[in-house]
């Protein structure tokens, strides 16, 4: 039974993750950006639990706990406390709106076509859906280079991240435990100096624009 | 045979000391009868060295042993020019042949002392002089060197002396084209060198056109008779060698005593045949101005490239 | 000998801790060192182990170290000594109550170094190296100015960015390992020929992988974090980043290659390697040709150097042992000038390059040595960087790489030149007080130099002193190198007899090169 | 241990002792233990490289940490050769170092370097491998750039002048070591004797030889890599200028040597060709600068630029007529180009250390300021005036000889008994000689002007009046390289045979001694014993004197404070032509190739247009290479250096985007 609908649960996951991705482009205001980031943070755990239900295992099981805690509720809780404690600035980013949707297009039929190429051998469920991954990879690539708010710019590094997690899940079953941790680890580190240097910057500049952080150049 | 080369070498020197200053007393007269003047006679060269060397030099206060090396200097060059040439005869001295590189750097040690002499008075004029004939000199050695190259091509040597017996055994050369194009670079090259019409006017005073004058002019007693000397040697030697190359017939290749003789007279006759020639010559000429002369030496060199390049086409 | 495999790891962190512990200052400045000290004294245990031929490991094979992780753990406790102890002088501007997150975070980063180089496992390997971004990112931002602000927040994002592309590349090979049955991420395991690896994925997660590495080993185009932070770290932090971090991250990228050497062959990572180096250099060129900070100068030649070696690693097997050596060299310089540099920046007080001049005359204690590295570092003999080039560019030549060697010539003298331009700019010429009689011996100079005369010209006769002339005893120069001679008279010597020593460094260097498939 | 090896380890013992010698002993002391230090260093270089020249054997192996061919320095028979000169010249400069005390170049710096430079110079010829010649060349690159830093802080120029020599050593160096990695990629190894089997006429050799070309061009301050040469050599002392321009450009010519001799002979006769033209072309472009320079040191500078040019131009000539078949030329012209290097060696380290003995005694170069010199320093006049005469080629000389056999080589090499050898040859070689007494005619000029301006008249300015001799350890300098240069003149039979045997045994060059001390080239008939053409000049000068003694017994000279002087009545010293009227002349002629900037300034007096009160004239010969060459793409890189700038904004997006880019290329390279 669970066999049947594996593949549909595996491909609303994905959907989720991806549309996710794309509203961010889309949206403007920080705040909608992080609730995105809180669903995609969701749709990733179900997604990691889905897999895990149906290879059984049970480590990949408690990493979607993991998952949901850090990057479902964990992560965009500070970032949301911190947003809602001052300002709310809105993103006036390097790309419209529009453009952006049209190069989310673009580079999500750029990942399909590469990872139609890289797993050409794997015909399973997962590694159909392995594009999406690759395009919220670009994705969030795409926000941090279009985005001028360090929380903006924090968001798509996230997205970036969750990407690459989506890919080692679906290409894979996710890299061994102890590795997850510690990359999970890490991540959360990035994030939490990020967060404190937006902090230091709020300080010294007045807000968080990082276009003012010009002063070093040649 | 090396006995007969240095008594040849000797002739050479004792004839040529006796010849030289007669050869610019012919050439003057001649030139101061053809203007319509009377002239001074053939041996007031002569007369002027001995004068000369009866007289104090000054010399300049500030100046230094360059002032008295440098005469001995010009004329020792000259010196061995005459006894190194193939002038009475071919018979070269052993170990040092009459290599036409020999030869010129001889004949430069003469060119330098002289500007040395120049420049060491520290006057205005000696500087000036000596600068410009350092100038023609620079500017004279590559034709000189090209042409005796032509020359060499045919006897497959520098060695002078070789060259002027392959004329002589085989005349066609001389009046090859490359012999005669090489010849007519080879004597445009001694007047400059020799500071001779249409590059220098040996008789002027004029500060503006003077090269050789202006070197000696702080230059007096025995210092002037040196410098003269050495000059007109060197003049003589050229001179002889020109008309050795022309018309090398008399020049002794066996040594004989009446060859000797024979030698002596002919190259005698030839040198102040050509220094009439030349006086001649000189008399139609006007001095060129000292930036034109470059164009002459460039004129005169690509004569003799052209007599190199013939030799190939020709032979 | 498995203990020298915790030490490097252990130590560190202990003394981190107990320097966030100590209140006692100078104790707990020492605690960098020790730790320096701790990761040199392990790496020469294990190279002697290595040497031996033993290969220790520990936790289940997690942590190996072959000839090639000894040797890197040796660089990292080298260049981590000369840094540390040469930046004892250093005064932190820092408040002083962070002055010991300062030391513990020196320590901790080690620590990561340290693991990295050691861990068998390539996710083992990226965590350290994502930790090292993570320790080193206070550090960068340890002045608290806006500016070290800036760059410490660049330094994290393009950073981290680049990482997480490193990481894609890992799982894709981690997938591409699916195909021996057992996946796995052991260096070991995929290191050996003929695994069945599928190699469209090892192509495309090795690309990846040394495109993320590129950024932490500062190769273009990725290397845009690299001149800020270096200029904004602290002398000794700006030392181990440029003298080891950079270099952890490349041997990084010589362990993928070798993974995808034994599955796809060589040309693919060459081609990109190339391209890497080469833009490199050339960014380098450029940026160095105009350069007006000194500090930026100085990142600027680490990615040359980063940039030559990574031409180095494109040329493969014969290259090898001078890319390793080259590693050793340029660390021990690079760190010895950064050290250098922030002394000159503390008793200046500026970066700038021609806000610095005449630092011979005026401070020989400091440009004495500056002088030398400087030297050591353009490449002179008997400094070890110059057996490197020379060894990379002809094995270069002999793998048939001539026109990427051609191209990378043209682009070291542009930098050589443009190195010798700023350092003269800085270091040489007559102080400020005698500039006047400077100036009349310039212009006198001048003339001469364009063969000129004045004939007849008024001669006013400007006072020359040629050469052969007396001079004017400088004012009291400052003879002091403001903070400790001896670590760098170490590394600097070190430099210039390591690559005369065939016994023992020779025979590492080969066996290190071994591992990586380089000469047996 | 043989006694090369045992040589070879006394430099470097030697070495060690100098360089801590020189950080230990004091400012007192220093110039003179160290001093001795170094020339013995020299001394100890003269030695190997005697038993290198005469067959010894013996190798020293260098450990490396890097698994490559292993790093052998054994000198043979031509490096030892080499390296004599080199030392000799390093001799002389370090004793006439001695007496340059409390100046820049009696500090540690100085001396310290000093020591390394002539170690450095000393064993690159005795490098058997890529490897180990290179590492000798940069720590005489090394060594050489050293000494010029110690003079930072008393000349301004210093700086410029060092930032050109570095950059134009490296370009240097970065061609050698190109050349060498072709080689070495051709036969796979990097010892000279796995490089002598590269086939000449494979494209490699050629690429090969053009980048070696180039590299050692540059050393041997061939145009168009001189530009550092006239900036350079100024900046530096007399001796440093020395040792740079009388030794380390024989390393130059070394890498030539082992190129067309050792490594690639009988290369095609293209090379030749191209030799010819850069030596040629050097010469003319050497000479004619020189000729203008007022600033003797520039005026050697050039002067070097214009040697080594005949040095490469009788090296071309060589490879040429080899490529000919006219072996017997060929051979000649290679015995000549080395005659010609050594001679040079011996002329311009005695004339640098001139021009270093006026500098210290005035404190001037320039020409236009001296003067007079020559009874102030007699010393120093006459061993200038020797080493002049050998610059200008004049008898009997080192260099007369060795230009003399290089025309003689030239003009046997077009025709081998009569018949022409090839079209290529019969052009070349009479443009050669062309070029060759083009720049004999104006190297004569320029030591007439260097010398008599120098050391004749009167002085032109107060300091040269004040000048006095130097110390006695700096004549001592002087005076052997002058009778170095008169004895390579006068005895240049065993030297040319040396030579011959050094060439070998690839070349045979039949030349031998001949009357006392004489050359004789078997293969083109030229025979010259400059021994009896003194003894000949000596018999002729007999007569001379008895008259003039005859003459001067009974008319004493007299001195007048005003001779003649065109009827003037007031002498002053600037009434003299100087060094730049004197060359006046020839700037006008050559006015298309040296494009001298002149500014004319008139002052009236009042209001007339017809009274002249003042005429101030500056003239400006400057390097037409560097301004039109050089020039132009540094202020193209200048410009583009701050254009680069944009590409490090400090925008985090752009770098970003950087990142980005090369992420979205990666992908869909791997994808392809």
């Amino acid at each position: 039974m669970f066999d049947t609908i594996y593949p549909q649960l595996i491909g609303l996951c994905t959907g989720a993750l991806l549309l996710t991705s794309a509203l961010m482009v889309w949206r403007h205001s920080l705040l909608a950006s992080i609730r995105l980031l809180s669903v995609q943070g969701f749709a990733l755990a179900a997604l990691v639990a889905v897999i895990g239900v149906e290879e059984g295992e049970t480590e990949v099981i408690i990493v979607s706990v993991l998952v949901l805690l850090v990057k479902g509720i964990g992560l965009p809780w500070v970032l949301a406390h911190e947003t809602q404690a001052t300002t709310r600035t809105d993103e006036a980013p390097r790309l419209n709106p529009t453009a952006g949707l049209l190069t989310v297009a673009l580079l999500t039929i750029l990942s399909y076509v590469v990872a139609s190429r890289l797993l050409a051998g794997d015909s399973s469920v997962s590694a159909h859906a392995a594009p999406i991954g690759l395009a919220m990879v670009l994705i969030g690539f795409l926000l941090l280079v279009t985005r001028r708010q360090a929380g903006s710019q924090l968001i798509g590094f996230l997205v970036l991240d969750n990407g690459i997690a989506t890919v080692a899940f679906l290409t894979s079953g996710g890299v061994p435990l102890f590795l997850e941790l510690g990359i999970s680890l890490d991540v959360l580190l990035v994030v939490v100096i990020l967060y404190v240097f937006a902090g230091r910057m709020r300080n010294k500049f007045g807000n968080t624009d990082i276009d003012q952080l010009r002063k070093l150049h040649d | 045979m090396t006995g007969a080369a240095i008594a040849i070498a000797l002739v050479q020197l004792v004839l040529f000391v006796f010849l030289s200053p007669l050869l610019i007393g012919v050439i003057r007269q001649v030139r101061a009868r053809l203007e319509g003047r009377a002239g001074a006679g053939i041996w007031q060269p002569w007369r002027d060295v001995r004068k000369l060397l009866t007289k104090d030099p000054v010399r300049a206060a500030d100046s230094s042993w360059m002032l008295a090396a440098g005469p001995v200097t010009l004329l020792v060059s000259s010196l061995l020019l005459v006894a190194l040439l193939p002038l009475v005869g071919t018979l070269p001295l052993p170990l040092i042949p009459s290599d036409l590189f020999v030869i010129v750097s001889v004949m430069l040690i003469g060119v330098v002392a002289l500007a040395l002499v120049g420049l060491d008075a520290g006057t205005a004029f000696g500087g000036m002089g000596s600068s410009r004939h350092m100038t023609v000199a620079a500017l004279v050695e590559p034709t000189l060197l090209l042409a005796v190259y032509a020359l060499s091509i045919p006897a497959g040597t520098s060695t002078l002396s070789l060259i002027v017996e392959t004329r002589l055994a085989n005349p066609a050369v001389i009046i090859s084209p490359v012999s005669l194009l090489a010849m007519v670079a080879l004597a445009i090259a001694i007047m400059a060198e020799t500071s001779r019409l249409p590059v220098d006017n040996p008789s002027t005073h004029l500060e503006l056109t003077m090269l050789h004058e202006a070197m000696v002019l702080e230059a007096s007693g025995r210092d002037l008779a040196w410098l003269e000397l050495g000059s007109w040697l060197k003049l003589a030697a050229l001179l002889g060698l020109l008309s050795n190359l022309i018309v090398p017939w008399g020049v002794l290749t066996e040594f004989s005593p009446l060859g000797l003789l024979v030698g002596v007279v002919t190259v005698t006759v030839k040198i102040l045949a050509l220094g009439v020639v030349l006086s001649v010559g000189e008399v139609f000429l006007a001095k060129a101005r000292l930036f034109r002369v470059p164009e002459l030496l460039a004129g005169s060199f690509a004569l003799a490239l052209l007599a190199v390049t013939a030799s190939y086409l020709v032979a | 000998m498995s203990f020298a495999l915790w030490t490097p790891l252990a130590v560190p962190v202990i003394l981190a801790l107990l320097s966030l512990a100590v209140p006692v200052p100078a104790l707990r400045r020492l605690a960098p060192v020790a730790s320096s000290a701790a990761v040199l004294g392990s790496g020469l245990l294990l190279v002697s182990a290595v040497l031996a031929d033993q290969v220790p490991t520990l936790g289940g094979g997690l942590l190996r170290a072959d000839a090639l992780s000894a040797y890197m753990l040796t660089v990292v406790g080298a260049v981590g000594l000369v840094s540390t102890w040469g930046g004892l002088g250093h005064a932190t501007a820092a408040p002083a109550r962070f002055a010991g997150s300062y030391d513990a975070l020196i320590s901790v980063f080690l620590a990561a170094m340290s693991l990295a180089v050691l861990a068998d496992n390539i996710g083992l390997m990226w965590a350290a190296v994502e930790a090292t971004t993570i320790t080193t990112a206070f550090l960068v931002g340890h002045h608290r100015t806006r500016s070290s602000l800036e760059a410490a927040w660049k330094y994290v994002i393009l950073g981290s960015v680049g990482v997480a592309i490193a990481l894609l590349g890992i799982v894709l090979i981690y997938a591409a390992s699916r195909g021996t049955g057992e996946p796995t991420l052991s260096w070991l395991v995929l290191s050996q020929a003929g695994l069945p690896l599928d190699p469209v994925l090892i192509r495309a997660g090795g690309a990846l992988a040394v495109l993320g590495f590129a950024t932490k080993a500062g190769l273009a185009p990725m290397h845009s974090w690299l001149p800020d932070a270096h200029s904004q770290a602290p002398a000794p932090v700006s030392g181990l980043m440029s003298g080891v971090l950079l270099a952890v991250a490349l041997y990084a990228i010589l362990r993928i290659q070798t993974i995808t050497n034994a599955v796809i062959g060589p040309d693919f990572l060459r081609i990109m390697l190339s391209i890497a180096g080469l833009l490199s250099l050339f960014v380098a060129a450029a940026l160095l040709i105009r350069q007006r900070d000194f500090k930026r100068m100085l990142a600027y030649s680490s990615i040359e150097h980063m940039g030559m070696m990574a031409v180095g690693a494109a040329i493969g097997a014969a290259a090898l042992p001078a890319v390793l050596l080259y590693v050793l060299g340029h660390g021990l310089t690079k760190a010895t000038l950064f050290v250098i540099s922030g002394r000159i920046l503390e008793v200046e007080g500026t970066p700038r390059i021609d806000g610095v001049r005449a630092l011979l005359v005026r401070r020989p204690g400091l440009a004495v040595p500056w002088l030398i590295a400087m030297a050591a570092l353009i490449g002179f003999p008997p400094f070890s960087i110059f057996f490197s080039e020379v060894g990379i560019i002809i094995a270069g030549w002999t793998t048939g790489m001539g026109a990427v060697v051609g191209i990378a010539l043209v682009l070291l003298l542009v930098i050589f030149a443009s190195l010798t331009r700023l350092t003269v700019t800085m270091t040489i010429g007559a102080p400020a007080a005698s500039v006047t009689a400077g100036a009349a011996v310039a212009a006198g100079a001048a003339v001469g130099a364009g063969a000129a005369g004045a004939a007849g010209a008024a001669g006013a006769p400007a006072e020359l002193a040629g050469p052969d002339a007396p001079a004017a005893p400088p004012a009291e120069p400052d003879r002091s190198a403001h903070g400790p001679r001896l670590p760098l008279i170490l590394a600097l010597g070190t430099t210039a007899v390591v690559a005369f020593i065939a016994e023992p460094v020779g025979t590492l260097l080969a066996r290190a090169a071994a591992v990586l498939g380089g000469i047996q | 241990m043989t006694a090369l090896e045992a040589g070879m380890l006394g430099q470097v013992l030697l070495l060690a002792l100098a360089v801590t010698g020189a950080l230990l002993v004091g400012t007192r002391w220093r110039s003179r233990v160290i001093g001795t230090l170094c020339a013995l260093l020299a001394a100890a270089g003269i030695v190997t490289g005697a038993i290198a020249l005469f067959g010894g054997e013996g190798s020293l192996t260098i450990p490396t940490a890097l698994p490559m061919d292993p790093l052998v320095l054994s000198p043979d028979r031509l490096g030892g050769l080499v390296m004599m000169v080199v030392s000799a010249v390093g001799v002389l400069a370090s004793l006439f170092g001695i007496g340059s005390a409390r100046v820049a170049s009696a500090s540690r710096t100085s001396w310290v370097s000093m020591a390394v430079f002539l170690f450095g110079m000393q064993l690159v010829p005795a490098a058997t491998d890529i490897v180990s010649f290179l590492l000798f060349w940069e720590i005489m690159t090394l060594g050489s750039t050293a000494l010029l830093l110690a003079h930072h802080a008393t000349r301004g120029t210093v700086a410029s002048a060092i930032v050109w020599y570095s950059a134009m050593s490296q370009l240097s160096f970065f061609f050698v070591l190109a050349g060498f990695a072709v080689l070495a990629a051709a036969t796979g190894g990097t010892g000279f004797s796995g490089l002598a089997t590269v086939d000449p006429a494979s494209w490699q050799a050629s690429l090969a030889f053009v980048l070696l070309l180039l590299g050692f061009g540059g050393k041997a301050e061939l145009v168009p890599l001189h530009v550092w040469v006239p900036r350079v050599l100024p900046e530096a002392p007399g001796h440093v200028a020395a040792a740079m321009s009388g030794a380390m450009v024989n390393i130059g010519v070394y890498g030539a040597l082992l190129v067309c001799v050792r490594l690639l002979p009988n290369g095609p006769a293209w090379w030749g060709v191209l030799l010819m033209a850069l030596g040629g072309l050097s010469a003319l472009y050497g000479i004619l600068q020189a000729s203008v320079a007022s600033n003797l040191k520039v005026l050697l500078a050039y002067s070097t630029t214009e040697n080594m040019g005949l040095v490469f131009l009788g090296l071309g000539a060589s490879v040429l007529l080899r490529a000919d078949d006219a072996t017997a030329a060929a051979d000649a012209a290679l015995v000549a180009a080395l005659l010609l290097m050594v001679s040079h060696a011996a002329f311009k380290a005695t004339l640098f250390l001139g021009a270093g003995a006026i500098a210290r005694s005035t404190g001037e170069m320039n020409l236009d300021r001296l003067g007079g010199l020559g009874s102030r320093m007699p010393w120093t006049a006459a061993t200038f005036g020797a080493a002049a005469m050998g610059a200008a080629a004049l008898p009997v000389t080192s260099g007369f000889v060795a230009e003399w056999m290089l025309l003689q080589a030239l003009i046997h090499g077009s025709r081998v008994d009569g018949e022409v050898v090839s079209v290529t040859a019969s052009v070349a070689m009479p443009l050669a000689v062309a070029v060759i007494a083009l720049t004999a005619g104006l190297a004569l000029l320029t030591f007439v002007k260097a010398y008599g301006i120098a050391f004749l008249a009167r002085p032109r300015s107060p300091k040269a009046t004040q000048a006095r001799e130097v110390p006695v350890i700096m004549r001592v300098s002087l005076v052997l390289g002058a009778l170095g240069v008169i004895a390579l003149g006068l005895v240049p039979g065993p030297l040319a045979v040396a030579i011959a045997s050094a060439v070998g045994p690839a070349f045979a060059p039949d030349v031998r001694t001949v009357g006392l001390a004489g050359v004789d080239a078997r293969g083109i008939d030229a025979v010259l014993d400059p021994t009896t053409f003194v003894v000949l000049a000596a018999l002729l000068l007999v007569p001379v004197l008895i008259a003039l003694f005859a003459s001067a017994r009974r008319h004493p000279t007299r001195t007048s404070p005003l001779p003649w002087a065109g009827g003037g009545s007031r002498l002053r010293p600037r009434m003299q032509y100087t060094a730049t009227s004197y060359a006046e002349p020839l700037v006008r002629v050559f006015d298309d190739v040296l494009r001298p900037s002149r500014d004319v300034e008139v002052t009236h007096v009042g209001e007339s247009r017809y009274l002249v009160e003042r005429v101030h004239v500056e003239q400006s010969v400057s390097d037409v290479i560097e301004t039109r060459f050089y020039r132009p793409m540094l202020n193209a890189a200048q410009r583009f250096g701050i254009l680069a700038r944009r590409a490090q904004n400090g925008s985090i997006h752009r770098y970003l985007s950087y990142s980005f880019v090369a992420l979205l290329s990666v992908l869909i390279v791997v994808s392809l």
